[in-house]
């Protein structure tokens, strides 16, 4: 198994990257911007595996492990914050959170 | 192998586009999932069976099923298509998708001076287990301090208020 | 990657058949045997014993007007039942039923299941949601819940089983139980693992999510026909998946005195639990909702994660003191 | 043998977690088994240990537990360090904390909080056992933070008057300063010498450092600053004698004997170090000496029974730093153990005194009391005695090796002797003020006062005496911890001072007689006189040092606070303000508050930080 060009897979993590970020910046539904984040952070964890592939070490692996730690800590915290908003605003649009200004 | 990794990739490409143009929201998830699941074949070819394990357990399997947790008690499954769509409406895509580009660009050239091929050895759970637990195992406690802070904010943020409070 | 164990295309089919075929078959088994227990006859008309009356529901499954509702989200209303097939069906494609018997020898095979496990907890909640009924959302809530939690101590009381045989590739779990099944040292592992077992694939006394006389059958309140029928089937065969599970993780799988064939020992084995199941259907009450959630999260887990806590250190002590 | 020296620590923890878990639902049965019986346990394999470490002839024994990380060479580990030392620590902290312990049971038996008392105390014998039995620097902080909060806990323990929770708080703020000035030490030994194991560290401090460099100087001074905070000496001492407030056996266990001993055991634990600089070592002596001679002088103006006795604390733990500073190690910590019976005797027969006349604190409104208290009466008999060093009691033979070797160091011998002394005579006017106000003269309040009654009260106590009277004989094993440092030699010293030495404390209690037992001499005539009122007052605030400290630092930070509010700077701010405020109107434009713009703008930064990247 294996022979890919490290090129390619960075290219893949790159292209999931830019999609995630057009994601983020589009959506006006939170709960897809969640979602969008998700991508991105996924696209940042391929790139560490496909490092780690390329050297024949567990260190992408573990750094893998890391961010999927650190997005299921996010996404239970985004998500808690999120049921919030909605208690309190009815809405999931994000723009009408934009009390927080100069 | 080569094929499963270019058909994987074009399927987690598709199913990620899939994510952030649907309206409906419980189709974008399913699309996410897809798209994840298409990542842990391309861990798996890649030589990392754990990751491309956990990516399915832990991403797809666990988180991902919280997003839909949420959507189900906020019930925002079709009703809000309208909305979506009224949203998506308009040029908002433009600069977004024109500054993705750049980015997308600039990666591009940056990677291309990349070399070498991934290795045809798979890295097991054994070896990821002893290193995580070797000399990566300050990042393992802080990892757990992380997972434990997240469960008592969640915890907090999403308790009804009581009766008390504001 | 993949060393395939048998590897033709022809294994791979008459395991899916013979898996498809037997959880047919144990619908037909199930009713007569309830009825059994409960001291009446049950399907005894259609053929030898009421056999036939499997080939009867089906004929009348496969006729019935396959109905979308046009209130229902189409896409996932589809999606939903077959993710249940797919999932478990391709869950089977790790267990190691004899030594020549399986389809893939998988590196990861325990962790494997666990995926498939936990994706086909989609199942049931695209079902319940799609449906766009207040209770088929109900079901599919309580299901959500129920499967992601006993998810968990699933997972971790695989552990222990894990940490003895120092592999995650269950051929290797079934071989390294030749001088002594898992069972003796790892009971709490199994009574967790059963139970677990039991809550995901959702059958009584666990089956809040479905919970016919509080809910109205839950996230299939919506489907009929066909779709019902992947829905039934599919809980048959969550059925027969984790019995194999139990007989290779905790039972030696197809170990055996050599006087019966390995895979007469491996359906031995199988066929005791799924009966054991069977029965606690017909033996057990429900628990309440909150009861079964705070029974796994208060109890379960402390439960689980000690026993993998002295599973492990005991093997520490024991390979260190080897050393 | 020597390997179970864990055991020590996890008893009081376990009864600390089990009556923690099950919140004060305990009956007080079982709570108050728990909670002595497991200092009980600690002590029986304390006295195991001593028993098997003294046969056995080692020096020092380490016993490793566990090692929490290891990464980059730093590892600190859960090791526990035996040596002689630490050996006479133990025993005292779970000898004495068991019999106070034994006497809470009966002092506290009315207390609705009975539970979560023994629960505070287990924890304090925990921390105080993890600090003076930590082979590394990490743990012994921990156990000295661990102390530190406890103190807190148990000082506010009746948190229904909002005076304890001041005086809780002043305890934690007071020490608090010591603390930080003492984690700085700690952060620079680490730094400069690479490693938390404290005897690593010592040889690596006298290989690296000559005496008298400036290094050893800081750390020392550092080290120092946390001692006096902990151990309450000058300028640190004014948490103390609030410190009051918390129920009487906290008094005799953490005010008296164990902890406020920690900053001693600090000193003599890193002795090294001062020996390395000379003239902290001095500082230390000269630290002592004030500190003993104004506690003794404010003792001697107290009315209340318990800050009597506190004064009386912060004195004697001055002989102990004086002890230090003078380079007797060993009688420092001599001291330190009987200190810890006569005064754990002292304040648990306070606290029979208080107790039988219902929470009665002020000594003048005691009185003629012998009769009706006759326990109380022995205790502080005994006690008093021990405590100014009367001739072959305890006291005796610790203080005096302090004061002989104090007279040894060169050039201020002398003084610090005669300052030695002339607290000791100090010592015995106020200890007996206090003895005979309270059970002679006549009755002035309480005439039928009952003693209370209880075995757990009163066994405590008579061991504790006997303690007093005879601890003075009980060997330490001390020589070698610090043989390395000045020769165990035979003093020479002059029958004159000796003579000195034990005839001023009995002046003194001959003195007190004249005033308070005999009444030969009136106090009123004494204070007639407008000056001795003043001096009356002076002493009585505790040399004013509140009020110093309310002088010095507390009103000019709240006066430049007021100042600051409206003063011609401002105009320079103002300007600044102005300008910052026209940029802010520039930049609040990019505020929008829409979150899709913000990971906008990060987006683009990105991009252009790779664009900068690349070209470059």
């Amino acid at each position: 198994m294996g022979a890919i060009p490290v090129e390619h897979g960075l290219i893949l993590a790159g292209i999931l990257f830019s999609l995630g970020l057009i994601g983020v910046l589009t959506r006006r539904n939170i709960v897809f911007v969640l979602m969008s984040l998700e991508v991105m952070l996924n696209a940042c964890g391929l790139a560490f595996i496909v490092a780690g592939s390329r050297w024949e070490q567990a260190d992408g692996q573990i750094m893998f492990l890391l961010i999927l730690t650190l997005a299921a800590a996010e996404v239970a915290v985004g998500l808690s914050l999120i049921i919030q908003m909605y208690r309190r605003f009815q809405t999931v649009d994000i723009n009408v959170l934009s009390e927080l200004k100069g | 192998m080569m094929l499963l990794f270019y058909l994987a990739a074009a399927v987690a490409v598709i199913a990620t586009i899939g994510v952030i143009v649907q309206t409906n929201i419980v189709h974008a998830l399913i699309y996410l999932i897809l798209s994840l699941l298409a990542v842990a074949v391309i861990f798996y070819v890649l030589g990392a069976p754990l990751a491309a394990m956990l990516e399915a357990i832990v991403y797809a399997g666990a988180i991902m099923v919280l997003f839909l947790f949420v959507i189900m008690m906020l019930n925002l499954g079709q009703s809000t298509r309208q909305q979506e769509r009224a949203w998506l409406a308009g040029r908002g895509w433009i600069v977004p998708a024109l500054l993705a580009a750049v980015l997308l660009g600039q990666l591009l050239y940056v990677l291309s001076g990349v070399e070498g091929m991934s290795a045809a050895e798979q890295v097991g759970v054994m070896a990821v287990g002893t290193r995580l637990f070797g000399p990566y195992v300050l990042a393992v406690e802080l990892a757990s301090i992380l997972l434990l802070a997240g469960l008592i904010t969640a915890y907090h943020l999403a308790r009804k208020p009581k009766a008390g409070d504001e | 990657m993949f060393t395939f164990a048998v590897g033709s295309a022809l294994s791979i089919a008459s395991i899916l058949l013979a898996v498809i075929v037997l959880a047919a078959l144990l619908i037909w088994v199930e009713r007569r045997m309830l009825s059994f227990w409960q001291e009446r006859l049950g399907p005894n008309r259609v053929g030898w014993f009421g056999i036939m009356q499997v080939v009867a529901d089906m004929i009348k499954i496969f006729t019935k007007e396959d109905w979308v509702p046009p209130f229902a989200d189409r896409l996932t209303f589809v999606l939903a039942p077959a993710i249940i097939m797919i999932v478990v069906l391709m869950s089977f494609a790790v267990i190691p039923f004899t030594p020549e018997v399986g389809v893939i020898d998988s590196n990861v095979g325990v962790l494997f299941v666990l995926a498939m496990a936990s994706l086909g907890a989609y199942s049931v909640m695209l079902g319940g949601l799609s449906s766009n009924n207040k209770y088929a959302l109900l079901g599919s809530l309580r299901a959500a819940a129920q499967m992601v939690s006993y998810e968990v101590f699933m997972g971790i009381s695989l552990l222990g089983v894990v940490v003895l045989a120092g592999s995650f590739n269950l051929r290797e779990i079934v071989e390294t139980q030749a001088d002594g099944w898992y069972i003796v040292p790892q009971f709490i592992g199994f009574l967790i693992f059963l139970i677990a077992g039991v809550a995901e694939s959702h059958r009584l006394p666990f089956d809040i999510p479905e919970a016919e006389q509080e809910i109205c059958a839950g996230y299939h309140t919506e489907y009929s026909g066909m779709k019902f029928g992947m829905f039934f089937v599919g809980e048959y065969l969550g059925l027969v998946l984790i019995s194999s599970l139990i007989t290779v993780l905790f039972f030696g799988g197809w170990l055996g005195p050599a006087f019966l064939p390995p895979i007469v020992w491996f359906s031995l084995k199988a066929g005791f639990f799924i009966m054991f199941f069977i029965l606690m259907r017909a033996a057990l009450p429900r628990p309440r909702y909150d009861q079964l959630m705070s029974y796994g999260w208060l109890f379960l887990l402390p439960l689980s994660l000690l026993n993998l806590l002295v599973t492990g250190a005991v093997v520490l002590v024991s390979t260190t003191a080897t050393m | 043998m020597l390997d179970l020296i864990w055991l020590l620590p996890t008893f009081p923890l376990l009864g600390f977690l089990i009556l923690a878990l099950t919140e004060g639902k305990l009956a007080r049965g079982p709570a108050g088994w728990i909670g002595a019986g497991s200092v009980g346990l600690s002590f029986a394999v304390a006295a195991l240990v001593a028993v098997s470490f003294l046969q056995s002839g080692i020096e020092s024994h380490t016993v490793p537990i566990w090692t929490w990380m290891s990464v980059a060479g730093f590892d600190p580990g859960v090791n526990l360090y035996l040596d002689g030392l630490s050996l006479v620590m133990i025993l005292v902290i779970t000898g004495v904390g068991f019999l106070i312990h034994v006497y809470s049971t009966g002092y506290m038996a009315d207390d609705p909080d009975f539970s979560r008392f023994f629960c505070y105390m287990n924890l304090f014998v925990f921390a105080m056992l993890l600090l003076v039995l930590g082979d590394n620097l990490l743990l012994l902080y921990l156990g000295w933070e661990g102390v530190g909060l406890c103190s807190y806990l148990l000082i506010g323990f009746w948190y229904d008057d909002p005076y304890n929770g001041y005086a809780a708080r002043k305890a934690f703020v007071v020490t608090r300063v010591g603390d930080t000035a003492m984690a700085i030490g700690l952060f620079l030994l680490f730094a400069q010498l690479g490693t938390l194991n404290i005897q690593e560290m010592l040889h690596a401090a006298e290989a690296e450092w000559p005496i008298g460099s400036t290094l050893p100087a800081i750390t020392a001074l550092l080290l120092l600053g946390g001692a006096v905070g902990k151990s309450a000496q000058l300028p640190l001492q004014t948490w103390l004698p609030d410190a009051m407030a918390g129920p009487t056996p906290i008094s005799a266990l953490i005010h008296a004997a164990t902890m406020v001993t920690a900053g001693v055991y600090l000193i003599a634990r890193t002795h090294t170090l001062f020996e390395l600089a000379p003239d902290i070592q001095l500082l230390v002596a000269w630290v002592g000496l004030i500190t003993l001679l104004m506690a003794g002088f404010t003792a001697m103006t107290q009315n209340d029974i318990k800050r009597i006795l506190a004064y009386s604390t912060v004195s004697q733990i001055g002989y102990m730093f004086l002890g230090l500073g003078v380079g007797a190690w060993s009688g420092a910590i001599f001291h330190l153990m009987t200190h810890a019976f006569f005064k754990a005797l002292l304040f648990l027969g306070a606290g029979a005194v208080i107790l039988s006349l219902h929470h009665e604190q002020d000594i003048f409104r005691m009185g003629a009391k012998r009769k009706q208290l006759p326990v109380g009466f022995l205790c502080f008999l005994i006690g008093g005695l021990a405590l100014t060093a009367f001739p072959y009691t305890s006291g005796y033979f610790s203080k005096d090796e302090i004061l002989i070797a104090a007279l040894e160091v060169e050039g201020q011998g002398l003084w610090l002797w005669l300052g030695g002394v002339i607290g000791a005579f100090f010592t015995g006017i106020y200890t007996f003020r206090l003895f005979f106000v309270v059970f002679f003269g006549e009755s002035r309040g309480h005439h039928d006062a009952i003693e209370v009654k209880g075995l757990n009260i009163a066994v405590p106590l008579f061991i504790l005496m006997a303690l007093s009277l005879f601890g003075g004989w009980i060997p330490v094993p001390l020589d070698a911890v610090f043989s390395h440092g000045a020769e165990h030699e035979e003093h020479h010293i002059s029958a004159f001072m000796h003579g000195v030495m034990i005839a001023l404390p009995l002046i003194g209690i001959g003195i007190s007689y004249l005033f308070y037992g005999s009444g030969t001499f009136s106090v009123e005539k004494l204070m007639s006189l407008p000056a001795s009122r003043a001096l009356h007052r002076f002493w009585d605030s505790g040399w004013g040092m509140d009020r110093l400290y309310d002088l010095l630092f507390v009103n000019p930070f709240l006066y430049l606070a007021r100042v600051n509010a409206k003063d011609i700077v401002d105009a320079f701010y103002d300007m600044l303000a102005a300008i910052s405020r026209a940029g802010h109107l520039l930049i609040v434009r990019t505020q929008t508050g829409y979150l899709r713009w913000y990971a906008l703008s990060m987006a683009a930064g990105l991009v252009a930080l790779i664009a900068v990247g690349v070209l470059l």
